[in-house]
């Protein structure tokens, strides 16, 4: 097996396409993650929501909230809209487009967690808001650092050279995880009350595959 | 030694600690968005200080992402805070723009298109703004949207004509100039659309 | 390929029914026999089996085909001695697993359960921790480089210590009746899955078998290094056992106990690799 | 979903697992396309056989709620 960037660290390379020096590749790892994403994102097409049981207070009688799918459709779209975003941070060979995904991912997270009316829900989707917008600066600041220090921002140039700034990685994966936010503000917002189980999933899949995708980044580069 | 860019790194990041600093001593939620902007530049500011031509190419898909976020999050502002627009009446409700607009949006849109180009299409988009906010606009807006598709479509096939038949250069830059001047007439004509319509 | 999968799902449910009866033992019970686990998922296999009206049925269904295809995945991947950090990567999806298995269905009970899973985000740090410990050590995270590693060096277990405690620590919070397993709670009926019953309860226990084998492998593998299968086994049963006791004296904790617990863990491994990266 | 279909996905997913196998160990067929191959059909192999051994098949029903 040839080893992708001679690295011990995601396995082998399988193909990648070149266009000048921006590679995007699919190694064994960034593959499986592409493959997750793709899953999750065809879920979330094709599922039906789930339906809410809520019990009658003060009795013994419980009911189950029936959803019509047309009321769904903007969580569906930006659920959608989000895994598009996670395929191409998982896949994308150029640190700027992966930080453009990331705050994509961001926007779709937002839109995902507003989409309920609730008004809780809409308090905790402004202040994760706030937090992706002022992950934004260590995004791009980290990605921004890395051009200057090293002339490229290539992954597949930059890869094995140990070029880039640590203070860099560290601005990335503070940005990263600045946008990947969105489950605890889920948490936060006791979403076990607002419908849509494969869309909300999906904020979830998208910050996890983002998060692992930052991880090779910085090992790799 | 510091270089430039280091002092300059420097320089950012006092403003980025100075940044952060009032966002996490504000405590209203629409104070904290505005903050959250002036936090935004800071990333500009990061990213300007490569001072080669690729940052110019990185700061425009960055503010394009970060004024989305910010567009959505004041939406989400709105709708938190129940907040509904009230439909003013117009303050310039005058007699001369009853009359005026036809004759001075025609000769706006017409020295635009003879202008052409980027700038053509502001100064035909300025004549189509003044034409909708004096003349109110309630379906205007769709026709406008629809117009500005097909430019965009129109600007796209230029390119194609670029690279797959170079020969017709010259037919390709009219399609697209003229398509460029569409696109920014609707844009800036979209401003104009914005004044009367409670639901823009 | 299917040989292996079968064998170590058996393996791994057959573990599970030793940690049953471990715990049992030292509680002064006699306990359920060791092979009880088997026997629960056939039955729940012959079971009737529907998808709740109430339920996302798509999601509702692929999660159970998802739970048993990352660890097959895992385990394979521990075979071909593939990346650690791929590793991590599904043990990450495992975590969206039991996520999306409590959304599923429209009960509160597993949307609690699912609820709390994302909470115990903190439960992942530790194997992060512990992965970049062996970065440090190794330079490398191929599980094949790993034990070429501890043949020429002996086991990582005694220099990677803290590391070992990182991935024991994570075996621990993914284990049935563990101090940290407040997802399956039994305040929540039977937490995120609660509402999958019959076939999918059945193929979800023999998922977690599965993944049961593969943790505990792992760290026999990444810690002691290749040493045969009869011995690895051997190894296998001892660290279960050890998990069985400490399953057995610790209580279940609290959300809020069992999140801090984990976090100060990997930030005291942090440190650790702070200073081996600094000074060493 | 009828039986009969179970039955047919079984056994189709099952003669596939154990030839990827037999192939992986003679060599026809490479080891990443056997493991691979192995990943995607033995969640429709064992879900399938779960199915098949089940009582019944029925609708969905309003589920338990608790006490």
């Amino acid at each position: 097996m040839i080893r992708v960037f001679d690295q011990g660290i995601e396995g082998a390379g399988l193909f990648m396409i070149e266009f000048g020096d921006i590679v995007p590749y699919f190694s064994v790892y960034t593959a499986t993650l592409f493959t997750f994403a793709i899953i999750f994102t065809l879920l979330a097409t094709f599922s039906i929501p789930e339906k809410q049981m809520d019990i009658i207070f003060g009795g013994d009688a419980y009911y189950a909230k029936e959803i019509k799918p047309q009321d769904l459709r903007f969580q569906r779209f930006v659920a959608i809209a989000c895994g598009t975003a996670t395929l191409g941070a998982v896949v994308t060979g150029d640190i700027f487009n992966f930080t453009l995904f990331a705050a994509m991912i961001g926007i779709t997270n937002i839109g995902i967690v507003a989409s309920s009316r609730s008004h809780h829900v809409l308090n905790a989707a402004y202040q994760y808001g706030i937090v992706a917008m002022i992950a934004c600066v260590p995004l791009f600041g980290g990605a921004a650092m890395i051009l200057a220090t090293t002339g490229t921002l290539s992954i597949w140039s930059l890869a094995g050279i140990g070029a880039a700034p640590i203070l860099a990685k560290i601005l990335l994966l503070l940005g990263v995880m600045g946008e990947g936010m969105a489950p605890f503000y889920i948490g936060k917002a006791e979403i076990t009350r607002a419908q849509g189980a494969p869309f909300i999933l999906m904020v979830h899949v998208s910050s996890l595959l983002l998060f692992l995708r930052v991880v090779e980044i910085i090992l790799v580069i | 030694m510091i270089s430039i860019y280091q002092s300059g790194l420097i320089a950012a990041f006092i403003c980025i600690i100075i940044a952060f600093i009032s966002l996490y001593q504000e405590t209203d939620d629409l104070h904290r968005l505005i903050l959250t902007d002036l936090t935004e530049i800071m990333a500009l500011l990061l990213i300007a200080l490569i001072a080669t031509d690729l940052a110019e190419a990185l700061i425009l898909p960055g503010l394009v992402v970060m004024i989305a976020e910010l567009m959505a999050l004041a939406e989400i502002y709105l709708v938190k805070e129940g907040i509904q627009r009230k439909k003013n009446s117009s303050a310039l409700d005058i007699e001369v723009m009853q009359t005026a607009p036809p004759i001075l949006a025609g000769i706006l849109v017409l020295y635009g298109i003879i202008l052409s180009g980027f700038s053509g299409g502001a100064v035909a988009g300025l004549g189509i703004i003044f034409y909708s906010v004096c003349k109110g606009s309630d379906e205007l807006f769709a026709q406008i949207e629809t117009a500005s598709g097909y430019a965009w479509v129109a600007w796209i096939a230029a390119f194609f004509i670029f690279l797959l038949l170079p020969g017709q250069w010259f037919f390709a830059v009219m399609i697209a100039g003229g398509a460029i001047l569409i696109k920014v007439m609707a844009k800036f004509s979209l401003i104009g659309t914005m004044g009367g319509d409670p639901g823009v | 390929m299917i040989e292996y999968l079968l064998s170590a799902m058996i393996l791994g449910l057959l573990l599970h029914g030793i940690h049953r009866k471990v715990i049992a033992r030292v509680q002064g019970r006699p306990g359920p026999p060791i092979w009880q686990e088997l026997l629960h998922t056939l039955k729940f296999l012959f079971k009737e089996t529907w998808i709740p009206k109430t339920a996302s049925q798509g999601l509702y269904v692929g999660v159970v085909a998802l739970a048993l295809a990352i660890w097959s995945a895992a385990l394979i991947l521990l075979l071909t001695g593939g990346s650690l950090l791929l590793l991590f990567a599904l043990y990450l999806i495992h975590k969206i697993i039991e996520h999306g298995t409590g959304l599923s269905s429209g009960s509160q009970y597993s949307k609690f359960g699912a609820i709390r899973s994302v909470i115990s985000a903190a439960s992942e740090l530790p194997l992060l921790a512990s992965v970049a410990l062996l970065y440090l050590f190794t330079g490398s995270l191929m599980i094949s480089d790993i034990e070429a590693y501890q043949v020429i060096n002996g086991p990582l277990l005694i220099p990677a210590f803290p590391a070992a405690i990182a991935l024991y620590m994570v075996i621990l919070s993914k284990i049935h009746y563990g101090p940290f397993s407040i997802i399956e709670a039994k305040e929540l009926v039977s937490g995120y899955w609660t509402e999958h019953f019959g076939v999918w309860r059945g193929l979800l226990n023999a998922a977690f078998g599965l993944k049961t084998f593969v943790l505990l492998y792992t760290f026999v593998m990444v810690f002691i290094g290749p040493i045969g299968l009869p011995l690895t086994l051997l190894a296998i049963l001892i660290l279960m056992i050890t998990l069985s006791f400490v399953c057995a004296v610790t209580p279940m904790l609290s959300p809020y106990d069992s999140v801090s617990i984990q976090t100060v863990t990997t930030g005291l491994i942090a440190i650790y690799i702070i200073y081996l990266g600094v000074f060493a | 979903m009828k039986r009969l279909h179970i039955q047919l996905i079984a056994i189709l997913s099952g003669i596939i697992l154990i030839l990827s196998s037999i192939g992986a160990y003679l060599g026809a067929i490479s080891y990443a396309i056997s493991a691979l191959a192995t990943i995607i059909i033995f969640p429709a192999f064992i879900i399938s056989i779960g199915l098949l051994l089940s009582a019944g098949l029925k609708d969905g029903d309003i589920p338990f709620m608790g006490y």
